[in-house]
């Protein structure tokens, strides 16, 4: 079956993206396909490329960024949500005149349709939060 | 219809669920719902024991494992987790 | 979505500053001749079609606080002028493109959030 | 319950005390603007986005009420709340919006069921 994930849980803040990670890398180990992943509301933190947690924790951050290479898994940020929290690109920071950025790929901002349109083509939309 | 408590039983999360189970859904508490294996009289065990299964894993980290064993709770592996995903077609978390 | 940084300016003299995307980055500043100002920018003259609409959607904003995507506008559209101007291709018509964004730009508000 | 194959965004956060009540409300008003049938159920705090009583936003926060009022506008027009939901807050139906229908708590998990989408703020 194809599967949707939505995370709306922040790194270290919540076990919600742990959980989701877990359960991703399961589904793939038992035969399903992922048609994407998209974090929203607290979730969008996940796609901060700055996050530096200890060594001897996992980076979540890292975690997801292996979840694509490994599985070529679609990671979508919420723009909307992602901008009021000072999560963005490159180009993103252009527009805004920020002088840095945060999320590059394999992560993407993108609109909230596009959690709309991954629930209507998934078997199934798992929420984490 | 699968629900997915990831609250403590107390939580607002719990009670909406609760209000939200039909006849024919199933139950699986994660992360801080596996909480409600401490609460054999959490309401969720009076009307729907037979459909409520806790997560193995987050179970073990939490230290519940002789609560869910001295209850006969049934817990399942995260593997048991997406058989139960693949069994519902819709799923509802309650954060 | 609106911006704090000026980005260039729409006119110097008045210090009327605009986003990236040419939006106003001050709302307050807006008048009529403001949004006459913006219009030129995208070599455009307003007529009172076109003024119609934005005060349709000026009015939408003073009440809830938020541009309209298309489907609301077309809606306030009806509502205000009449179900003949109230269609998506009377407005496409007016605004090519995409009505929402342009007409929230020329009446000096924040770019529609769920526009997408 | 008239559109079976609908979308469903619950919301159970009340305004202010936390994003999802504004980021449940873009998601069903994206879906509108998308053309797909949504429906609102409010349950627990999130009632409180209901009241006909609420006032501006507290300082430097945009207050909810005007996104409620523009529901109509995206054709969003159907607002449920549980009677359970309502008692638990002590609230009459007469203190929400118009709008709002209330079903009764036993109703809830088929109400559920007639939704072929569901999104849980």
């Amino acid at each position: 079956m194809e599967y949707g994930l939505l995370v709306m849980g922040a790194p270290y803040t919540s076990p919600a993206p742990h959980s989701a990670l877990r359960f991703a890398h399961t589904l793939l180990a038992r035969g399903h396909q992922i048609g994407g992943v998209f974090f929203y509301h607290e979730g969008v933190h996940n796609a901060s490329a700055l996050m530096a947690p200890p060594q001897d924790e996992l980076n979540l951050h890292k975690a997801w960024v292996e979840l694509h290479n490994a599985h070529q898994v679609p990671l979508d940020v919420c723009i909307a949500a992602a901008l009021r929290r000072g999560i963005m690109s490159e180009a993103e920071a252009k527009r805004h005149g920020k002088a840095s950025f945060n999320l590059e790929a394999p992560f993407e901002l993108t609109g909230l349709g596009q959690l709309l349109t991954l629930q209507q083509r998934c078997d199934r939309l798992i929420t984490f939060a | 219809m699968l629900h997915i408590l990831t609250k403590a039983p107390d939580s607002d999360a719990a009670q909406q669920m609760l209000q939200a189970v039909g006849e024919n859904d199933a139950i699986i508490l994660t992360e801080a719902g596996v909480q409600a294996a401490l609460h054999s009289e959490w309401g969720g065990f009076q009307l729907h024991s037979a459909r409520i299964f806790l997560l193995a894993e987050d179970v073990t980290a939490w230290g519940l494992d002789d609560a869910v064993a001295s209850q006969a709770l049934t817990a399942v592996d995260i593997d048991g987790f997406i058989a139960l995903t693949e069994q519902h077609v819709q799923t509802v978390t309650w954060y | 979505m609106s911006t704090t940084e000026i980005y260039r300016y729409l006119d110097l003299d008045e210090n009327i500053g605009l986003d990236p995307e040419g939006y106003l980055v001050d709302q307050s500043q807006w008048s009529e001749s403001v949004a006459e100002l913006l219009a030129a920018d995208e070599s455009m003259v307003l007529s009172e079609n076109h003024w119609e609409i934005i005060r349709v959607v000026r009015d939408f904003y003073q009440r809830y606080e938020m541009a309209p995507a298309m489907r609301p506008l077309v809606k306030a559209t009806k509502n205000a002028l009449g179900a003949e101007k109230g269609t998506s291709i009377y407005l496409m018509s007016l605004f090519p493109g995409s009505p929402p964004k342009r007409v929230a730009r020329l009446a000096g508000l924040p770019k529609p959030t769920n526009c997408l | 319950m008239t559109e079976p194959n609908g979308l469903l965004v619950i919301i159970r956060h009340a305004p202010y005390a936390s994003n999802l009540l504004r980021e449940g409300l873009d998601t069903a008003l994206v879906a509108a603007a998308f053309g797909q049938p949504v429906d609102l159920l409010f349950l627990g705090q999130g009632i409180m986005a209901l009241l006909h009583e609420q006032g501006n936003g507290a300082p430097g926060q945009k207050a909810s009420r005007p996104t409620m009022d523009m529901l109509e506008m995206y054709d969003i027009e159907r607002l449920w709340t549980s009677q359970e939901a309502l008692q638990a807050l002590e609230l009459e139906p007469s203190q929400l919006l118009g709008s709002v229908e209330v079903l009764e708590a036993k109703r809830l998990p088929d109400f559920l069921k007639s939704y072929s989408q569901i999104l849980n703020f």
